[in-house]
């Protein structure tokens, strides 16, 4: 029974069902069980699962569970597909999932809708793990979005501030724009394929379509913009630092465990086609880079503390974009895994200090807390050294590799990896500005915050300590998945380009240590000059595409919404009508109801008679 | 005897129906248009006795008889109305009726 | 003959316009028997003298009595009449005669020029005729007449 | 004869359901209850195989009713009309259901009405005789007239007016253009028949048969609706009880469809096939334009009328796709659609039962007074925005697959329809349930009749969601046939 495929997406699910139909009614106790232990036997499973295939990385199990729709030549089943890359992504799901539910029974004990909350986490971990274990793309898009769902629901969790509510529709519209690409992209593969099944549409793409050939490319640009907007990709980037308005730990699911890495994993899963269309991968590295330093620059203006977590990880995923872009498929999923260690404990450690703090999101209002917040000031430490590829930490390999990759390629490759390497100079900046104006310096307010903790909160914490130190010796078993002769290109590179790697990452620590730790330096003086502040005001809005967007799209569709609210073609209609009243009016008129006038009518109509009849 | 031209009597017969026509269409008070009315039955009678003159048949006259029948019975309900009007208007101008409207 | 029929037409003709356009109901009564006269002498001279006193009996006589004892129930004043002057004296003349003139013009432009031998055609021939072939519309006649009996005193009664 | 006998149980039911009344007040809503899930049981008999052993149809009925005219009273069905009449029931249920407690003046008339409409319906997705049809098509719409008309709410006379003129004007189109049908037929063959399967075999000149099909085509088009014949629907729904919005918006529009496929494409195959593009135009043009509109209303009931004529361009999309994923598409989508705006119909009707409103700008937060309501109304608006695993989904995915290989541009613009679709449904989620709360007080929450009403139709989705298999297989035989029958006529006019 724990052998099958199709258990492990149900028993988040059912946990989902358990807490739904119950409908609140259940005490505080059981919802926490349901809601972390359906996610916790989940993991269980996915380890039963996928030992097997880290020890073999050719092992690949299938199961149909049923056929989901069939109507003529199209069939599409509900069958699931375990490799070597589902393997990761089940771990990291339901691994750091089950982490972070374990924090959010802590977390969330105070709130009114506990309840709720765990329904759309497991509900929110069940699609996610429908989406890695589908062998076919429109599985594939219904775990997709039911992803795009649960977090729609989970950022306007907290519905009754419009906010909220705003930036949980930003995200599920942006993200459907790109998901309704991906949807053309499937009517296109299977129109021209025949299926939508992972396997044959990779088989029937590299038989049937040459390299580069117009429907690859076609193809893989659709299924890209699916990608581009569920990962937070430019240019549908907009709707991830907004989605902070949820709580903490689902930001922490969102962008470690589940939601962003979907498209990196479409990417990754359906890279033949990719590789059938070079420009478009080159397309993918370059969108990647360009995420990465966008992110890197707004993420060093950002002053919530939730919001720069956000931009580092449209930045991260950039750079496993990137990776993807430079065929470095195993690096990405390698980075995408070791991100997940430190971003979920990232988050969750910010998780900490916010509600230390009463829910204060503010940096500069922090400060000199290392003392009162030890287990936050380790995970944040930790922490951000992995997120800036401090050498061994586990960032530090994943990013190695995919920078190494970029600089293979021949061409645009040395341009490719100076901007990785720009990228991690700022990450190095922005993520330990984060920790200096946080932990260190003086107390900039007078509460004796206690830090709020307690074993569900800190085990997580714990844990992911260890992984984001460590994760970086583990090696993804995907391999065998790429089928590429990638892997070890270390000893092609020289030193020079180590140490460079090695370098940059702790010249952007110090930096920022002379900007915020020491204050030898100072920001505010900076931004004395004229060109600085500008550039400091366009970053800080995330280069102003929410106002690019809002100026392109949305003001022009409520515009015209407004415009025309009353429908014109049923103005059409109505003057029909009224055409016909007035005329109706014009011959009431001549109904007056005077017999006389009836006499002259009758005496004009019999005269106008004669007369024609005269000159006809 | 002589010879009448029909042309003569035909002409009048026309002058008095458009004298009653015009009466019928311009007078408000409602005793007036009664007796244009009579004016135009008249004339109508006597273009049919004019007709039944020129062929030398009773026909024409008993038509005009008809008509002599249908004016006394028009009037009699006619001003039978008419002093039922007066009764509830208080009026006799016929522009007061006018509930003969679309 | 001749003379008395033009003579009994421009009598007609004069008092039927002085009709329409008294003011006084009364006077126009009068004048409306001298134009019933006149027609009924226009009658004899067309060689129709049965008609020709029906007319004189039944509308000059009876109908025309009809008409005076409505009027005096009216019992219309002084006021009444100053009514009439300002409802006379306003255009409403213009349409209603141009129209009139069409029709007339339209009617006189088709008359035809035959010359009328007058032969009197008395009660006989007429009553020979009525209670012969048209006894269907005597009897018609006389269920209007008793229609409009009816009518009448169902009407004036209420 | 189970065919006739649905259709005897709803007509009775209703005539004894409006008597009942006398006797008591409650007594029609019961009588129309049982008789409406009464007329469902012999659907049983017909969902495993039908009656019928000798002809295509499960099940079919053939009378004499006017002889002298070529007219029978012939009734057939297939499985393609078992659907969609088992979502007829369905949905009348739902609809009693929702008028308990609504509907307090003239009960039995009321029921009466109902029952008839659904008779009315039932008869037009059975009748095979074409003047047969036209007559139910009659008679589907006067009662639902009267359901506006006298049950409506404060512009009721304009709206059912409205509905009245626009459906039988252009029924007298569809009237025309059968009768032309059947005159040519008759010219070609000296028989005067109305039957389908007669004059399914006409042969028609070019042109004639072009203006046919506009008769047939914008009678049908109308009723679906498809832009630019959609504008007496946002009037009709927003003044009809919840009752008429419902079998308006689940059932009448339904009919519109069924004709097209039924009647429209194997009747005319040419002129159709020449008419695609402007009917796929058309198609995506509804889909977009009244996405566009609904996003403006602040009508609640109007802004849900003008996503149904969204959704129903995608049905138009997969019918004028003319292959057999897309007009499965289009019947799941019928399907599914009949019950999420059913469901978002009466929710509406609930909440201006409520708050006697149903403007937007007075509505917000409802969520904490009404739980149970907000997650329904979030489930239902979920569906149709397209979420994959619920009913819709299945049917717009079959239909933008059916039309993708018919014309690429139609199905690419036809899916930007999806994002629009997220706008307004959760912005109307916002506007109702969300944000700061403002009229909590004395906003009941869902009782425990609406919870099961909309706990079937939720299921429903679901199910349609997960298995459409279940509901394709049906449909499968039907449209499956009706193709094959395109190609043979058309083969033997040699054009194809």
């Amino acid at each position: 029974m724990f052998d099958s495929l199709g258990l492990l997406p149900f028993l988040p699910f059912l946990g989902f069902l358990i807490l739904f139909l119950s409908g609140g009614g259940l005490p505080r106790r059981i919802v926490a069980v349901v809601g972390a232990g359906s996610i916790g036997l989940a993991f269980l499973q996915a380890l039963l699962l996928a030992l097997p295939v880290i020890e073999n990385d050719s092992l690949v199990s299938q199961q149909v569970i049923y056929s989901w729709m069939s109507v003529g030549e199209f069939e599409s089943k509900f069958g699931l597909y375990l490799d070597g890359l589902s393997s990761v992504m089940i771990l990291v799901i339901t691994g750091v999932g089950f982490l972070i539910h374990l924090y959010s029974t802590g977390f969330m004990r105070d709130d009114p809708s506990y309840s709720r909350f765990f329904a759309i986490m497991n509900l929110f971990v069940s699609s996610m793990l429908v989406l890695v274990l589908a062998d076919n793309l429109l599985l594939l898009y219904l775990g997709w979005e039911g992803v795009g769902l649960c977090s729609y629901l989970l950022i306007g969790f907290w519905y009754s501030n419009p906010s909220n509510g705003y930036a949980a529709r930003k995200a599920f519209v942006t993200t459907r724009v790109g998901d309704t690409s991906m949807a053309i992209g499937l009517l296109l593969l299977f129109t021209q394929l025949g299926s939508l099944n992972i396997e044959e549409l990779m088989n029937g793409a590299e038989t049937q379509w040459g390299l580069g050939s117009g429907y690859a490319v076609a193809a893989s640009l659709l299924l890209l913009g699916g990608a581009v907007g569920k990962s937070a990709q430019l240019p549908l980037q907009t709707w991830l630092p907004d989605a902070m308005a949820g709580p903490t730990p689902i930001s922490a699911l969102i962008h470690a465990a589940t939601m962003v890495t979907a498209g990196v994993y479409l990417i990754a899963r359906t890279h033949t086609l990719f590789e059938l269309a070079p420009d478009v991968q080159l397309l993918v590295a370059f969108i990647g880079l360009a995420t990465l330093l966008m992110a890197g620059f707004t993420a060093m203006t950002q002053r919530d503390i939730k919001r720069i977590l956000a931009y580092s990880t449209i930045s991260q995923i950039g750079y496993m974009f990137l990776g993807l872009g430079v065929g470095a498929w195993s690096a990405s999923v390698f980075h995408l895994m070791t991100h997940a260690f430190f971003k979920a404990l990232l988050f969750l450690a910010a998780g900490t200090v916010i509600l230390s703090l009463h829910h204060e999101h503010d940096i500069f209002k922090m400060g000199g807390k290392r003392k009162q917040l030890p287990i936050a000031f380790a995970s944040f430490m930790i922490g951000s050294l992995a997120l800036a590829a401090f050498p061994f930490t586990s960032g530090y390999f994943s990013k190695d590799e995919i920078l190494l990759a970029a600089l293979a390629i021949e061409g645009p490759g040395l341009w490719l990896w100076i901007g990785g390497v720009v990228g991690a100079f700022f990450t190095g900046i922005y993520s330990f500005r984060l920790v200096f104006v946080v932990f260190f310096g003086e107390s900039a307010d007078h509460h004796d915050d206690k830090e709020v903790t307690g074993f569900t909160m800190a085990f997580p914490l714990m844990v992911l300590m260890v992984f984001a130190l460590l994760g970086g010796f583990i090696h993804p078993p995907t391999d065998f998945v790429f089928s590429v002769e990638e892997a070890h290109s270390e000893h092609s590179v020289s030193t020079l380009i180590h140490a460079i790697m090695i370098a940059v990452p702790l010249a952007g620590i110090g930096v920022s240590y002379l900007f915020y730790g020491a204050r030898l330096w100072s920001a505010d003086r900076l931004l004395e000059y004229s060109l600085a502040k500008k550039l400091h005001g366009y970053w800080f809005s995330g280069w102003g595409f929410d106002a690019l967007y809002r100026g392109l799209f949305i003001k022009p569709l409520l515009g015209l919404a407004d415009l025309n609210r009353r429908d014109f073609i049923d103005s059409i209609v109505a003057t029909i009508v009224a055409v016909s009243e007035a005329g109706n009016g014009l011959l009431v008129r001549f109904q007056s109801g005077s017999l006389r006038w009836y006499v002259l009518s009758v005496v004009g109509g019999v005269a106008i008679l004669l007369t024609l009849g005269g000159l006809l | 005897m002589n010879e009448i031209p029909l042309e003569a009597g035909l002409l009048l017969a026309t002058i008095l129906f458009a004298i009653g026509l015009l009466g019928v269409m311009t007078r408000r008070n409602i005793v007036f248009v009664l007796m244009s009315l009579e004016i135009m039955l008249n004339s109508a009678g006597l273009a049919f006795v004019l007709a039944g003159a020129r062929w030398g048949s009773a026909d024409g006259q008993i038509m005009f008889l008809m008509i002599l029948t249908l004016a006394a019975s028009e009037v009699a309900v006619g001003l039978g109305l008419i002093i039922q009007m007066y009764k509830k208007f208080k009026t006799v101008d016929i522009d007061v009726l006018s509930a003969l409207k679309g | 003959m001749i003379s008395l029929f033009y003579v009994a037409a421009i009598v007609a003709v004069i008092a039927s316009m002085l009709v329409i356009i008294q003011v006084n109901v009364v006077h126009a009564l009068i004048y409306l028997v001298l134009s019933l006269l006149a027609i009924a002498v226009v009658f004899f001279s067309l060689g129709a003298p049965f008609v020709a006193v029906l007319e004189a009996i039944v509308y000059a006589g009876a109908i025309m009595v009809l008409f005076l004892f409505v009027v005096m129930m009216l019992n219309l004043g002084h006021a009444s009449r100053q009514q009439e002057r300002v409802w006379l004296a306003t255009s409403g003349w213009l349409l209603p005669s141009l129209l009139a003139g069409v029709l007339f013009w339209g009617v006189v432009s088709s008359l035809p020029s035959i010359d009328l031998s007058v032969s009197v055609i008395g009660a006989r021939e007429v009553s020979i005729r009525l209670f012969g072939p048209y006894v269907l519309a005597v009897e018609l006649a006389s269920f209007l007449l008793l229609a409009g009996l009816v009518s009448a005193y169902h009407i004036a009664k209420r | 004869m189970s065919i006739l006998w649905i259709l005897l149980i709803l007509f009775v039911g209703g005539v004894v359901a409006w008597i009942s009344e006398a006797i008591n007040k409650q007594l029609p809503r019961w009588l129309a209850l049982s008789s409406v899930i009464l007329a469902m049981l012999p659907l049983v008999s017909l969902m495993d195989g039908g009656d019928d052993i000798s002809s295509a149809w499960l099940s079919s009925l053939n009378t004499a009713w006017i002889p002298s005219l070529g007219i029978q009273f012939s009734l057939a069905v297939d499985g393609l009309s078992l659907l969609l009449i088992g979502l007829t029931g369905f949905l009348g249920i739902i609809s009693i259901a929702s008028a308990w407690e609504e509907i307090n003046s003239r009960v039995g008339f009321f029921y009466f009405n109902l029952l008839w409409t659904l008779a009315g319906v039932v008869g037009v997705f059975t009748a095979v005789d074409l003047f047969l049809f036209f007559f139910f098509w009659e008679v589907m719409l006067i009662p639902m007239y009267f359901i506006i008309a006298i049950w409506g709410h404060e512009n009721r006379k304009y709206a059912a007016t409205k509905f009245f003129l626009f459906t039988q004007a252009t029924g007298m189109l569809l009237l025309m253009s059968l009768l032309g049908l059947a005159y040519f037929n008759w010219k070609a063959t000296g028989v005067l028949s109305f039957a389908y399967e007669d004059l399914l075999a006409v042969d028609l000149a070019g042109d004639v048969e072009r203006w046919l099909m506009l008769g047939f085509f914008v009678a049908f088009a109308t009723k679906l609706p498809s832009v630019p014949f959609h504008s007496w629907l946002p009037d009709a729904h927003s003044q009809a009880p919840t009752a008429g919005s419902v079998l308006l918006a689940g059932v009448l529009l339904k009919t519109g469809a069924y004709g097209l496929i039924r009647f429209t494409l194997p009747l005319f195959p040419n002129a159709s096939s020449e008419f695609t593009p402007v009917a796929l135009t058309l198609a995506v043009i509804s889909i977009l334009y009244c996405a566009k509109l609904a996003l403006a209303q602040t009508d609640l009931k109007r802004l849900i009328a003008y996503t149904s004529v969204s959704h129903m361009g995608f049905v138009l999309l997969g019918i004028y796709a003319w292959n057999l994923i897309g007009l499965q598409g289009a019947v799941m989508t019928m399907l599914a659609h009949g019950l999420s705006a059913a469901a978002l119909f009466s929710l509406a009707g609930g909440l201006q039962g409520r708050l006697h409103t149903r403007d937007l700008r007075k509505m917000g937060g409802f969520w904490l007074a009404s739980p149970k309501m907000a997650v329904t109304a979030m489930f239902f608006s979920i569906a149709a925005l397209g979420m994959p695993g619920l009913g819709n989904f299945v049917g717009e995915f079959l239909s933008l697959l059916g039309v993708f290989s018919v014309s690429v541009s139609a199905a690419a613009i036809a899916a930007l329809g999806m994002i629009l679709a997220a706008v307004y449904s959760l912005w109307v989620m916002q506007a109702v349930f969300q944000g700061e709360s403002t009229a909590t007080s004395g906003l009941q929450d869902l009782n425990r009749r609406e919870m099961l009403a909309y706990g079937a139709m939720m299921f429903g989705l679901l199910v349609m969601g997960f298995f459409p298999n279940l509901f394709l297989v049906f449909s499968d035989s039907a449209i499956s046939g009706l193709l094959s029958l395109d190609q043979l006529v058309a083969v033997a006019k040699g054009r194809w």
